[in-house]
Order: C-alpha cells, then sequence, then structure tokens
C-alpha cells in the first residue's frame, strides 16, 4: 500500500461522487459544489500521476497543471455563482 | 530527550482535541458545544505547537511555530465570538427540551 | 508492520471520501458549504502528503479559501433575496422539488459503473509511470529560477499559465457584466471583536501573501498562491465595509485586472528577438522578467479575486431599475 | 533590437490585446474590435501564405520544444477553421454594430467586445494547439467567454440558458480534464506527437471515452444537446451567430484533431459514434419541425448539424479516419458560415417584425424581404443543394459511404435532409403566403446595410461549393497530421 494507491483510488471515488452530484442536485449551488468535487478528483489523479517513491521528488508538471486547474475552476464557479445570484434577483423581483 | 518531550505534548494536545471534538458532537446547544471546542483546541494547539516547537531544527522554525499559534488562536477565538453572537442574535443557539 | 503512516493515509482518504459524500447529500446549505470547506483542506493535507506543497497550498487557498467565500457569499444573497435570511431552518434556497430516490439510486449505479471502470483504468495503468521529470530536471539550470514548479508554471509551459490568467480575466468580464449595482444584501453586522480582528490580521496576510510570492523562485509558492492570500485582505476590507467599491473606481479595477496578462503577453512578445521564439527569455534575464511577470500577475490574481468576491460591477442604479440592459 | 513574431503567435495575441484594450477603455469598444480584427485577419492571412508556401509549420513556445514546452502547429485544417473564425467573426461584429447601436445597448455594446474578443483568442489558441492540457485551458477561456455572450440581452431566460450552458460546459471540462489526467498516467507527455501510435490500453480507452464525452457535451452531440437550443435561441443575434456558427465548431474541430492522434480500440465504438450523430439528425429535426419560434428552430437544426458531421466522421469504413474527416471537415465550414448568416438574418426578422412566431410570420404588413432572402439562402446551404458547400460535404460524405458500403450511413443522411427541407418550408411557407390576414398592401422593408453582413456569408456558404476541389486541397495540407515540423 503506497500512498499513490491510497489517494488515486480516494481521487476517482471522489470524482464518481462529484459526477452523481452533478447529474442529481437539483439545487443549483449543491450543483456548483459537485462540479468542484469532480475537479477535485481530476486534481488527485494528476497529483498521484506525479508522485515518485520517495526520496524521488514527484515530476513537477503535473503540479502545475493542477495548480492551473485550480485557478481555471475559481473562476468557472465565480461566474456560475454570478448567475445563481442575478437569476435569484430576477425571480425575486418578478414574485413581488 | 527532546523527541520524548515532544511526543508527551502533541499526544496531550491529541487528547484535548479528541475531547473538544466529543464535546462538539455530544453537547446539547451551540453554546454548549462553543464552550467544549474553544476551549479544549484552544488549549490541544498550544500544547502540539510547543510540541512541534520542540522539533524545530532552526529559531526561525520556531519563530514561525509561534506565529502561526498566535494567528489561528486569534482567529478561532474570533470565530467563536462571530458564532456565540450570531447564535444568540437569531436566538437559534439555544435549546429549550 | 506496514508504515504507520499508512494508516494515517487511509484515514485521511476515508475522511475525504466521506467528507464528499457527506457535503452532497446534507440538506442545509450552510452545513453542505462548511463540510466542502473541510473537504477541501483535506484534500489539500493529503496533496502535501503526496509531496506536492504548492498544489496544497492553492487549493487551501484558492480552491477551499476563495470558493469557500464565494459559495457562502452567494448563500447569503440568495437567502436574502428570497427572503429566508432570518429563518432557522432554511434549506434550499430556489424551491426545488426534491428528487426521487429511484432517480439518485439510478444516477447512483450509472455513475458507480463509469468509477469502477476509472478504477480499473486506474489500476491498469503504470504506478510511478513516465513522466516529464529528466526533461525538468534536465532543463531546470537555463529557467532562470530554482523551485521546478515555478519553472514549469512560468517558463515551460507558460503559455498555460498566460491563458490560465486569462481565464481569470474572462471571469471577472463575465461577472461584471451578469451583476451590476452598489449592493444588495446587507453585510452581515459582525461587531467589535471581528473589526479588532481584521486590524491584527490584515498586514500579517499582506506579509505572508508577499513573502509567498517572494519565496516561489526556490520553494513552494509563487503567483496563484501569494495573489489568492493578498485576495483575502480585499475580502476583509469588503467583508469589514472598510473599502465600498464605488463608480468611480471602475477605471483603476479594470486596469488591475487586465495587469497581469498585459504585462504577461507583452513580456511574452517582446523577448522574441534575436533568434528567440515567444516565451524564450534570455538565460541572464530570465530571472528578473519571470518575477517581473510574477509580480504583475499576482497584484491582478488578488484584485480579480477580491471582484470575483463582491461579484458585480459598481453601478449606481436608478430606484427600480432591475435590468437596465 | 527587432522584435521577430510569428503569424500563429499574433493570431493569439493580437484579439488578446485587442481584449484588453476594449475592456480598459469601453467607449472604444467598438473602434478597438474592428482594428483588433482587421489585425487578426492579416495574421491569419499571412499564415495562410505561410502555410501554402511551405506546408504545415511549427513554433516551439519558449524554444523548450514539446513535450516539455507547448508547440504551435499551423497546417491547412486549423489555417481553415481560423481563415472560418475570422471571415465570420468579422461579418457577425459589423452585423453587430448595427444590432446593438441602440442608446439601451450601451451596456451590451461595452461587453460584447472584450467577450468576444476574449472568445476570438480561445478559439485561435485551440486551432493551433498541439497540447491536451493547453486545449483545456483554451476550451474553458472559450465557455467563460461564451457564457457571458450567451447571457449579453439579461433577460431571465437568457440568464436560466446560460446556467444551464455553464454548468455543461463545465462538466465538459472537467470530463475532458479527468481523461487528460489518464493520459499523464499511461504516457507521460501531453503533447498530440506523444499520443500517435500508442497502444490502446485501459488508461487510453478511459481517456479517450472521458474526453469524448467531455466535447460531446461542449459541441451538443444527441443526447447531449439538452443545453443548446435555450443558450442559442435565446441570445442577442450577433452572439448567437458566434456561438452556432463558432463555438460549438471549437469542440468539434478538438474530436476530429484528437481522433487523428488517439488511439481507436475499435470500429464499434466509431459506429457508436455514428449512432449519437444519426440521433441527433433525427431528434433535432424532428424538434425543429415542432419548434414555435424561428430562433429556436434554427438551435434545433444546429443540433441536427452537428450530428450530420459526427455521422460524416463516423462513416471511416476500411479506410479509417484518413478519408472520412475530409467530409466532416468540410461540412464544418459549410455549417459554420450558413449558420451564421442564418441566425443573424432570424435576428433581422426577428428585429423588423417584433417577434419571431413562426406562425405568425405571415400575419404582419412588414416584411423583410432581404433577411428572408438570406434566410433562404442559407437554408439551400444547409439542406445541401448544389452548388453550396453543404452539397459538397453531403455528397462527400455520401460518396464515401456508399463507397464502403454503409447503406444506413446514406439512410440517416438522406432523412437528414428530408427533415432539414420539411422544417425550413416551414419558415419559407410563412415568407410566401399572404392568404390568412391579407394586408393591403405589404410594406416591404428597403435595403439596409445590417442585411449586408448575413448576406454576404451566405452567397459565400453557396459559392464557396464552387470552389470546392481549391478548398480540399488547402485542407489537406500537412495531412496527415503528424509530428510538429
Amino acid at each position: 500500500m503506497t500512498p499513490d494507491l491510497i489517494y488515486g483510488l480516494t481521487g476517482v471515488a471522489v470524482f464518481g461522487i462529484g459526477l452523481v452530484g452533478a447529474l442529481s442536485a437539483q439545487d443549483r449551488l449543491r450543483r456548483v459544489l459537485a462540479l468542484k468535487l469532480c475537479s477535485v478528483g481530476a486534481g488527485f489523479l494528476l497529483v498521484v500521476g506525479a508522485w515518485r517513491e520517495p526520496p524521488a521528488a514527484p515530476d513537477p508538471v503535473p503540479h502545475a497543471l493542477v495548480i492551473t486547474g485550480i485557478v481555471v475552476m475559481v473562476s468557472a464557479t465565480a461566474v456560475a455563482l454570478a448567475l445563481i445570484r442575478r437569476l435569484q434577483t430576477l425571480e425575486a423581483t418578478d414574485e413581488r | 530527550m527532546q523527541d520524548v518531550v515532544a511526543a508527551v505534548l502533541i499526544t496531550t494536545g491529541t487528547v484535548f482535541f479528541i475531547a473538544g471534538t466529543v464535546g462538539l458532537l455530544r453537547f446539547p446547544d451551540i453554546f454548549c458545544r462553543l464552550h467544549a471546542l474553544t476551549k479544549a483546541d484552544g488549549l490541544g494547539l498550544a500544547l502540539i505547537a510547543l510540541g512541534v516547537a520542540f522539533l524545530a531544527a532552526t529559531p526561525g522554525a520556531v519563530f514561525r511555530i509561534v506565529l502561526i499559534w498566535f494567528f489561528v488562536a486569534a482567529a478561532s477565538a474570533t470565530c467563536g465570538h462571530l458564532v456565540a453572537r450570531y447564535a444568540r442574535r437569531s436566538g437559534a443557539g439555544v435549546r429549550h427540551d | 508492520m506496514t508504515d504507520p503512516l499508512v494508516i494515517f493515509d487511509l484515514l485521511l482518504a476515508l475522511a475525504i471520501v466521506a467528507l464528499a459524500a457527506a457535503s452532497l447529500s446534507v440538506r442545509d446549505l450552510f452545513s453542505m458549504i462548511v463540510l466542502f470547506i473541510i473537504f477541501g483542506l483535506l484534500s489539500a493535507l493529503a496533496w502535501v502528503r503526496l509531496s506536492a506543497p504548492d498544489v496544497a497550498l492553492a487549493e487551501a487557498a484558492i480552491g477551499t479559501g476563495v470558493t469557500g467565500a464565494l459559495l457562502l457569499k452567494t448563500l447569503h444573497h440568495l437567502r436574502f433575496a428570497s427572503g429566508t435570511l432570518g429563518q432557522k431552518a432554511a434549506y434550499g434556497v430556489t424551491p426545488v422539488a426534491p428528487v426521487p430516490m429511484a432517480v439518485i439510486m439510478t444516477n447512483a449505479v450509472f455513475c458507480g459503473l463509469i468509477t469502477l471502470g476509472l478504477v480499473v483504468a486506474f489500476l491498469g495503468a503504470p504506478a510511478a509511470g513516465p513522466g516529464f521529470d529528466p526533461l525538468v530536471a534536465e532543463a531546470m539550470p537555463q529557467s532562470g529560477v530554482e523551485h521546478p514548479v515555478t519553472g514549469v508554471l512560468l517558463n515551460f509551459r507558460s503559455y498555460d499559465t498566460l491563458m490560465e490568467v486569462v481565464v481569470l480575466l474572462a471571469a471577472v468580464v463575465a461577472v461584471w457584466q451578469i451583476e451590476r449595482g452598489l449592493s444588495e444584501a446587507p453585510a452581515p453586522a459582525m461587531g467589535e471583536v471581528w473589526q479588532g480582528f481584521a486590524r491584527l490580521a490584515l498586514p500579517a496576510i499582506v506579509v505572508v501573501g508577499t513573502y509567498l510570492l517572494w519565496v516561489g523562485a526556490e520553494a513552494p509558492g509563487g503567483a496563484f498562491q501569494g495573489g489568492a492570500v493578498l485576495a483575502a485582505v480585499g475580502l476583509l476590507l469588503l467583508l469589514t465595509r472598510a473599502y465600498v467599491p464605488q463608480p468611480a473606481h471602475r477605471g483603476i479595477a479594470r486596469g488591475a485586472f487586465v495587469l497581469g496578462t498585459a504585462a504577461f503577453a507583452l513580456v511574452a512578445l517582446l523577448v522574441a528577438s534575436g533568434g528567440r521564439v515567444a516565451f524564450e527569455y534570455p538565460l541572464d534575464h530570465a530571472k528578473t522578467l519571470i518575477l517581473l511577470i510574477e509580480g504583475m500577475v499576482t497584484i491582478s490574481i488578488a484584485v480579480t479575486l477580491a471582484a470575483l468576491f463582491h461579484g458585480r460591477e459598481p453601478v449606481a442604479l436608478a430606484k427600480g431599475d432591475r435590468n437596465d440592459t | 533590437m527587432s522584435v521577430e513574431i510569428s503569424p500563429m503567435i499574433l493570431s493569439v495575441f493580437v484579439p488578446l490585446f485587442g481584449a484588453i484594450a476594449a475592456f480598459v477603455l469601453p467607449r472604444a469598444a467598438a473602434l478597438i474590435g474592428f482594428a483588433t480584427l482587421v489585425l487578426t485577419s492579416g495574421a491569419v492571412a499571412w499564415l495562410a501564405r505561410d502555410v501554402l508556401a511551405a506546408g504545415a509549420v511549427g513554433l516551439p513556445l519558449g524554444g523548450w520544444g514539446a513535450p516539455l514546452g507547448i508547440d504551435l502547429r499551423a497546417d491547412g485544417l486549423s489555417v481553415a477553421m481560423l481563415a472560418l473564425t475570422s471571415v465570420v467573426g468579422f461579418l457577425v461584429s459589423i452585423a453587430a454594430l448595427d444590432s446593438l447601436k441602440g442608446p439601451e445597448q450601451a451596456r451590451q455594446r461595452q461587453y460584447f467586445w472584450p467577450l468576444w474578443l476574449l472568445l476570438l483568442t480561445g478559439m485561435n489558441g485551440v486551432y493551433l494547439s498541439t497540447d491536451i492540457f493547453n486545449l483545456y485551458v483554451m476550451i474553458e477561456v472559450i465557455a467563460l467567454a461564451a457564457v457571458g455572450l450567451t447571457v449579453l440581452s439579461g433577460s431571465r431566460a437568457a440568464l436560466q440558458a446560460g446556467l444551464d450552458y455553464m454548468y455543461a460546459s463545465i462538466f465538459g471540462a472537467l470530463l475532458f480534464l479527468m481523461g487528460v489526467g489518464f493520459v499523464y498516467l499511461q504516457l507521460g507527455r501531453l503533447d498530440f506527437a506523444g499520443l500517435t501510435g500508442a497502444a490502446p490500453t485501459g488508461a487510453l480507452i478511459a481517456a479517450l471515452a472521458l474526453i469524448f464525452v467531455g466535447l460531446a457535451l461542449k459541441t451538443a452531440l444527441f443526447p447531449l444537446h439538452f443545453w443548446l437550443p435555450a443558450a442559442h435561441a435565446n441570445a442577442t443575434a450577433p452572439a448567437s451567430a458566434l456561438l452556432s456558427g463558432l463555438v460549438v465548431k471549437a469542440a468539434l474541430y478538438v474530436v476530429l484533431r484528437l481522433a487523428q492522434y488517439m488511439p481507436f480500440p475499435s470500429e464499434n465504438l466509431l459506429t457508436l459514434v455514428g449512432l449519437m450523430g444519426a440521433g441527433a439528425v433525427i431528434w433535432g429535426g424532428v424538434q425543429a419541425l415542432r419548434a414555435e419560434r424561428l430562433k429556436l428552430l434554427v438551435a434545433w437544426s444546429t443540433v441536427a448539424q452537428i450530428g450530420l458531421i459526427f455521422v460524416a466522421f463516423a462513416r471511416a469504413g476500411e479506410v479509417g479516419l484518413s478519408e472520412s474527416w475530409k467530409a466532416a471537415a468540410l461540412l464544418i465550414l459549410a455549417h459554420g458560415i450558413a449558420k451564421a448568416a442564418m441566425f443573424l438574418a432570424a435576428g433581422r426578422i426577428k428585429d423588423e417584425i417584433g417577434h419571431d412566431v413562426i406562425r405568425d410570420l405571415d400575419r404582419t404588413p412588414i416584411r423583410p424581404t432581404l433577411a428572408q432572402f438570406t434566410f433562404a439562402l442559407a437554408a439551400i446551404s444547409l439542406i445541401g443543394l448544389p452548388p453550396s458547400l453543404g452539397f459538397i460535404g453531403k455528397w462527400s460524405l455520401m460518396e464515401g459511404a456508399m463507397a464502403a458500403g454503409y447503406w444506413h450511413w446514406v439512410g440517416v443522411t438522406m432523412a437528414g435532409t428530408l427533415l432539414s427541407v420539411a422544417y425550413f418550408s416551414r419558415v419559407f411557407a410563412g415568407f410566401l403566403r399572404f392568404d390568412r390576414v391579407r394586408a393591403p398592401v405589404g410594406e416591404h422593408q428597403g435595403w439596409a446595410l445590417a442585411d449586408a453582413a448575413p448576406l454576404t456569408l451566405a452567397l459565400m456558404a453557396i459559392g464557396l461549393g464552387l470552389l470546392a476541389a481549391p478548398v480540399l486541397s488547402f485542407i489537406e495540407i500537412g495531412y496527415p497530421f503528424g509530428v510538429a515540423p
């Protein structure tokens, strides 16, 4: 049992959980969160791929890719959340 | 010698954390939970920080640990205050049964 | 007996998976976000175990910190807009019919099969297979920095990094386009203790953020982590109402959003002379140029993330004007 | 010190700087936008000249070279896509100038340009990329800018459609990212050259499936098309033209490109892709027949046409993908031009008449004849009547399918053609019939500059069919897509 095996399976499991959430969540906020879980799962996979048995240093390229992925995901989340807020505002004023 | 002292301190700190967590899970309302959590975790954090400081190699590292302890302690105190304040104002905190 | 750390790994992995499942299944949206934040921090811890401290810092600061703040802010706004702000158990915000259990189960079985396929594929992939490590090791002396991840981000694959900053810019342009107005939901009243803490924390955050940026050349850290920490300054200023965005500040804000992208792209273009191609920094000046780019990008990231948190273009709206497109 | 710049880098950087300038100086946004489009088109023309003269060209960014660095590569297909983007983009921008000119649209105008130029940056980046992670970042640039354009009007319907589009887009990108992870696990590199010739192991098959489903979600292949009709129908006309004409093509291009590199485990998988395409052709056609609004009909026709492109792509047969991609590429070009023309024309009709309910198209005294004419011309190319470019694409598809003995794909194509004739006829009937409410004199709308752009596009869609041979030989430059030179 090495960390890469354990966390690789963790990553795939988290991705799967995010998948279920993204497909079945009805609430808008929860769906955004499910997608974020998927992205963490994908991040796990790349970080695990980069791992090397110590004392060998890990491969830095996937690390850079995951950092990029995290920044991209926060950007996408921010846009989705802005859409959600605006929609809610419009819906609330329409109902009044 | 240092390792033993560090191990004892960290273990004691962990016990406090576990106690705090048990309190969080078992106590009936927000104020009791906060009471358990903030006090036990504050002490646990200090003990663990002290234990880790014994293991630190350089004075610079010790200094950083002290800083981390200070800010985490300040932040958790503030958080506890905010949670309690919100609970008291909204009346959501106290369990009446 | 195996390495005791394996037990730690197993417990951590279990906790991560359990938190992921719990955050999606808990009914209350606030609890959902809190569980997600814990999940994110534990994932960052797992990445430290996988010797990826840079990624862990980025995930803790951006993936969990900023994302969590965005989610909480949105929840606050939604509860305000739907009039459920003060209610004790405001579970959902949008009134949605509960998903039928059968649908969830079907999806779960379907996704379970996919996940199973991915597990098989993962187990079949070569463990610690081929990678970029020999190439990176060979090229590092020419990169101008000592820390490999920074070398990859700002030199070997700097085109990706430039485009990542562009994504951030696109996000803030889109967010400003979607929402506008000065303020809608009332800021939560936080009290004096909080103000005091903010005064204490602000300088410390500035120091930590700048340190992370500076140290990125030779140790874990860099523009993105530093920028995210500095964005916390903006969040504190916005939350304490020490700074309220005004319509007149939009010009400066736009300049700050594009600063990183513009500087990065200009440097990438201008180094292409004397037989060099775009993004090929001359070796003597590589470190200076990389630090220059990182500095500009950090400013942009910090301002942009804070603006994404604020979430709307500060425009003075006329009374009753909700849709002035 | 003189700066030496390649036209490839300019095709990406000029729109990027343009977007920055248009965002910082909102008052001059339109001017900056046009200058940027002219310069970008110039860069693409320069690149086309290089490719014509020297074949495929490459550029190792940073001087590192793949796999450590990222290479840009331009061959006939990528330049054709760049040219499509430039030409369609330029003409749509002219139309946007007119349709966003009102004082109440100041805000839309201010945001249209930076978002559109960012979109252009992303699309040009996709067409020049040779690295799958770089593709991921580029499609995210496209996604965020495209969502911004979708919700430009700010209406509740547009926002809801934009949110659904956003979910689909993020989800697709994450599936793609997971696929990138599996490619890295197996191969340890991410450039196209590393993918060629790799044996199809479990990890690579998983990667292929994840990447394909992710892209199918982005390009709205049946049954993952659910987000497209609402998003494209509710956007403002120029945004719809960009989304339907260009944005879905970027993901289609990535499918086309990656299919040349990624190992295909079996032909059955390709048949499955074809079946999804056939489903899209039928379902999209049926929904277009049922659509009540003109823009919705056009959006559903996009779903059907995308399905047809996948059918073209899937009728590989014995010869493999080496032939079928050309039919798919021709159809992509044809659809890009004709659909942009059609959405702009539909937008003009809606602007003039005041609504776009198909049933009531003939009940208005105002008759925007030029827009209707444009719509009909675009429909000719989309249906695939000679001599349009759409005809050449369909012909090449059917010819290949017949040669390989795949009569079922021929049948699907015929059925799709008949359906498209049927649903476009609903619109033509509305253009032509005067009988239901006979206005005393149908008020013919005069010639307007705003009609010039869609008309030019529609004429191009028809006329390019006559130039099919040079177009085809151009997109074959640099084939087979090998390693970057």
